[in-house]
């Protein structure tokens, strides 16, 4: 362990803003990468499965 | 007399192996990604918790620029990552355009995104160091400037494909700005070299050992490792989601899609 | 039997969601008109412009005596005149510059005829005026004047009628029940009804994807 | 070619037009920067040479566009001449109504942003041999957003970052000669850049023409 | 307006271009220039002014053409709606598209040129009041070009010497205050601008759009 | 007799060195179909756009129920419907849409009729498609829904039929025939023989300065 107490560990002897912005950010855009695919998958997937139930049924009218 | 022409073009086919073709169909490359993604996610996820752990927790500061090193473990993947992302979003639409590879094609376009995404990051995390490190957010310097130059020709690119309503000509104007793009890319990173240079030069090479202490730089390894297969991870789950939005009337995928388990 | 001039094998087309056709196939011989016939939106400029080589078709080919279009345009080029909903015809440059700009990019077009052409297409004394301001039905002419310039042996024309006045309606179909008389062939689409003197044959596109020929 | 240079002799005017906004964008930077000459010597390449960019840049958008909704485009492309001869041709008069002009002019240019005399003839020179790069990157781009709404915009975005490099060769070498420095090496590379879209660029104008077309 | 809107909207990358443009043409000075913060801090305000001004009028000459082409313009002065009205709600729509968001952009700018930190307000609030006033009259240029077949560098022609008063007050407000000077005069005269191009400009542009018509 | 609608008194137009016609009079009753006829070129699009103030004749004037209609446009452009070569349809935008925004710039237009105008041009379920996706003629059919969304009295049509397809025209002829019997009025221009059953007025341009009415 690098850091002696938890406030050393958040100040990081004065660049505490610096790195935790950063890994904020990074964060934020690793969330990104994996949280809109799976959104995205989500959605696609309901419409698609929408659109199959509808022609299914226009087929069945048919 | 037609016959004989269709088998010159299948004659014209069989150049390339075989697995290349089955790689090319769609179905053979949903079922094969949907095997790795479980073991992709879960090792990005290994190797970034004890990468992020290690980097915050257990690498020591530098002895010049203190605890703002740490960044090092977001910047030098990201910046890695938007690099080779956009060789390989060139390939793949390269690929695309000449053999009409339907896969090929989805993975340039899926690959975009996530690669401007990385490299915002790079850029974001290096302006931040840069405060501390050269006392200025953003200089003029050559590794800066083609890191912002990448990032444009990614907007580039993700405009052009969202411009063209359709799909397979956006792929194919995209894959051809990716590809003049490409032979840029060098073209920037040694004039803007030689041009004004601030930056640290390259600390990993393959042929030398690093310079910094192990407990700096393994971490560091893990991080670039994480990113990767998180990459890998992301661009793999985006490319099946078009792949199933694009082939929505083939029978496998309405086969698939009736079949209520698949989430 | 001769072999066809123009083979098209298992056409289908395929514009976002649903299928425009699908399997299509006819064959034309030399000296016969094609008319393609349809209601709006049944794929007719589609099915043009994949027989011209600017849309790709979702499966089947397209194949000139024999070879197929995609492979080796040149010839074909050589051998068709294409006419689309868009004329071709820049309206800041006047009748005969539009008409030698054609000529040189086309080389059945002869630009020797271009006068005689003009004068055919009834825009005697317009040579000088810049396009734009001619009428709709004007515009449309000058690029018809190809018609009467050409040596190519395939004609394929979208909705040429457009915006010709009555007299000039007759006066192009004259013009290519002769071109198929001399043995070239000729595709076109329009909502016109053609008439009876004029024989040919009719591909009906009906919209659902399926078409008839007769 | 012919058709093209007729085309632009018909507005006498349009060939006038890349030139005055070449000028109008030197003389906005006097107005908005400062008139001190000292200063505006120093930046006076870089200017000069972001407003020759621009001035070929601007024009660039309607280059295919006229010929892609009048037709003239489909014809090309069904007629039986090499297409990327005629995109060369064209590019070609577009040059020859805009980056000439443009290099002629900038010695006038330079005078006006006290530009030491002894850089006049790297700056002629290095425009001479940037702008029908120039011209030949930007009509890669403008056959790929012909067929777009609103390509204009689109086409700064994509070309812009392919025409960095040639933008810093070519300031540079008019800097490296106000400092005295030789120039030999940047005009070279510009040279090389030249060589190398001269033959490519309109094999890959073409490409995007086609899949323009396909729409 | 609302159509307007719905049309930018329609392609969400539309309203970034601009941006793009700006940030980027803001990027190509210092590689052309030089990359010394201190050098380019001096130029920083007449660059952004610069770069704004050719984001604003790069798109104009879209503004009506598209209108123009299609029959709309027809449509909009055999209207029953005041033609003024629908003018300003279509400037208004193009400036919350690339003014508004240039402003909101422009600090970024700054901090990449080295701008001393202080005049980041007064940029933006000079950018805030003289944006408007530039697409306003811009909007006059577009419709007397509209007909026209390369109109986009006539208007530039028409339009740069009508920007050149905003330009000095707007860049002479940010160095005022770079020099620790007041620059509320200069704020005050571009406000004076925007009250006059307010009710006027969308006037004389549906004047200008009448006579474009009757061709 | 009540007195006419529109009146057109001596109306000359000339372009460039020519006249297109010269002293043109006719007036135009409630329930009346004028169709305006004549060869290409010979000045029927410019009559048409002088009718809809759009241009400017060299002499004469144009009278709607009594009003100069360069005077005073505003009463004019309520109750006239103008549909001209250009369809006056973007293309990003959806039918839908199109005609929203024709609606607001138009009070004659209701907003509400819109998915029954568009069931009548037969483009029921094309509403949310973007408008450069379809035919021609479909995109002819989004303009045309208009005829069926309009409270205009007037209705001003430069080739109404051009790109539609028979069955469309038919519909066409029938909707302006219920428009004239309910007492409004109709100048249109065709190179299309009308129907016999539709009465109707016709003003021949002979293109050479000269025309005939009946
Ligand atoms: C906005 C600012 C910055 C940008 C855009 C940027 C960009 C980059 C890029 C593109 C790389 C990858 C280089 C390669 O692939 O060889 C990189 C690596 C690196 N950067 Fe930065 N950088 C920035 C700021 C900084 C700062 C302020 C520092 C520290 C003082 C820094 C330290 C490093 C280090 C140590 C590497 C690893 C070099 C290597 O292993 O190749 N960077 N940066
Ligand atoms: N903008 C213009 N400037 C000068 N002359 C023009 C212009 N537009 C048309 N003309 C001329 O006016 C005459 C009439 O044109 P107009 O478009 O009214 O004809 P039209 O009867 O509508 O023909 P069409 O049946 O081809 O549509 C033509 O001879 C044409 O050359
Ligand atoms: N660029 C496009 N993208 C997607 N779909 C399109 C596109 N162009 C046309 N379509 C669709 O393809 C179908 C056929 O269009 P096409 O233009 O071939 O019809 P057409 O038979 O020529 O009709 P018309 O008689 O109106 O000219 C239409 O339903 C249309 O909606
Ligand atoms: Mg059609
Ligand atoms: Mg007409």
């Amino acid at each position: 362990m690098y850091f002696s107490s938890f406030s050393d560990f958040i100040h990081m002897g004065g660049h505490g803003l610096y790195v935790w912005s950063s890994y904020g950010i990074a964060m934020l855009v690793v969330l990104w990468n994996v949280v809109i695919p799976l959104l995205k998958r989500g959605t696609v997937l309901a419409s698609l499965r929408q659109r199959l139930i509808r022609e299914r049924s226009h087929e069945s009218q048919a | 007399m037609v016959k004989v022409v269709a088998n010159a073009k299948a004659l014209k086919k069989q150049k390339m192996p075989q697995w290349f073709y089955q790689l090319g169909s769609p179905r053979w490359f949903y079922e094969l990604s949907g095997k790795w993604l479980p073991w992709l996610g879960g090792s990005a996820a290994l190797l970034l918790t004890i990468g992020l752990v290690w980097a915050l927790l257990f690498a020591p500061a530098d002895y010049q620029q203190g605890n703002s090193f740490r960044i090092i473990y977001l910047h030098v993947p990201s910046a890695f990552l938007a690099q080779s992302v956009y060789l390989l979003m060139a390939i793949a639409g390269a690929i695309g355009l000449i053999w009409k590879m339907k896969v090929a094609e989805v993975v340039a376009k899926c690959a975009a995104p996530i690669g401007a995404s990385y490299a915002f990051l790079a850029l974001v995390t290096g302006a931040i160091w840069g405060k501390p490190t050269w006392g200025a957010w953003w200089v003029w310097d050559a590794r800066l400037t083609s890191m912002l130059i990448l990032l444009f020709l990614y907007l580039g690119v993700i405009a052009l494909n969202s411009a063209i309503g359709d799909r397979q000509m956006a792929a194919k104007a995209s894959a051809i700005l990716a590809i003049v793009g490409v032979i840029n890319l060098p073209i920037i990173k040694y004039s803007v070299d030689w041009w004004n240079t601030l930056h640290q030069p390259a600390s990993f090479t393959l042929t030398e050992k690093p310079a910094m202490p192990a407990e700096m730089w393994v971490p560091l390894l893990l991080m670039v490792l994480g990113f990767y297969a998180l990459f890998t991870w992301t661009l793999l789950t985006r490319c099946r989601t078009e792949i199933l939005e694009r082939e929505r009337r083939a029978g496998w995928v309405c086969d698939l899609l009736s079949n209520s388990q698949i989430k | 039997m001769s072999s066809p001039m123009l083979q098209v094998v298992g056409l289908s087309c395929e514009r976002d969601d649903h299928d425009i056709f699908h399997n299509l196939s006819f064959s034309l011989q030399s000296g016969e008109i094609l008319q393609i016939d349809g209601p709006n939106g049944a794929g007719k400029t589609s099915l043009i412009r994949i027989l011209s080589g600017l849309l790709q078709s979702s499966e089947g080919g397209v194949y000139w005596q024999g070879e197929d279009i995609a492979e080796d345009r040149s010839a074909y080029n050589k051998a068709m005149l294409y006419l689309g909903h868009c004329t071709g015809i820049n309206p800041s440059l006047t009748p005969l510059e539009n008409l030698q700009w054609l000529a040189a990019i086309h080389t059945h077009l002869d630009s020797t005829l271009i006068p005689s052409a003009l004068k055919s297409v009834a825009l005697e004394g317009y040579e000088d005026v810049p396009c734009h301001q001619l009428s709709a039905g004007q515009n449309r002419r000058v690029s018809l004047a190809r018609l009467y310039m050409s040596c190519a042996t395939f004609w394929l024309l979208d909705e040429p009628f457009t915006a010709i006045d009555r007299q000039g309606v007759g006066m192009l179909e004259s013009q290519m029940q002769r071109h198929a008389s001399r043995g070239g062939c000729v595709i076109l689409t329009t909502h016109h009804v053609l008439p009876e003197s004029m024989c040919r044959r009719t591909l009906s596109l009906r919209g659902n994807g399926s078409y008839v020929i007769n | 070619m012919y058709r093209e240079l007729r085309l632009a002799a018909r507005r006498i005017f349009d060939w006038l037009n890349p030139l005055v906004f070449f000028l109008l964008v030197v003389c906005l930077f006097p107005l908005a920067v400062s008139p001190e000459p000292a200063l505006l010597g120093k930046i006076a390449p870089g200017i000069v040479w972001v407003a020759a960019l621009l001035a070929t840049l601007l024009g660039m958008d309607g280059l295919f566009r006229s010929d892609f909704e009048d037709g003239s485009l489909e014809q090309i492309i069904v007629g039986s001449q090499p297409i990327a001869l005629l995109i060369s041709a064209k590019v070609l008069s577009y040059w020859l109504l805009t980056g000439l002009p443009l290099t002629l002019l900038a010695p006038l240019l330079a005078l006006m942003l006290s530009l030491p005399v002894g850089s006049y003839e790297v700056l002629c020179l290095s425009l001479l041999i940037g702008t029908p790069s120039l011209c030949l990157i930007g009509a890669i781009g403008a056959a790929l957003v012909v067929g777009l709404r609103r390509g204009g915009v689109l086409l700064v975005l994509l070309v812009l970052p392919l025409y960095i490099p040639i933008l810093i060769f070519g300031s540079g070498a008019v800097t490296a000669s106000l400092q005295g420095m030789e120039a030999t090496g940047q005009l070279a590379i510009l040279g090389a850049f030249l060589a190398l879209a001269l033959p490519l660029a309109p094999i890959a104008t073409a490409a995007a023409l086609r899949i323009s077309i396909n729409g």
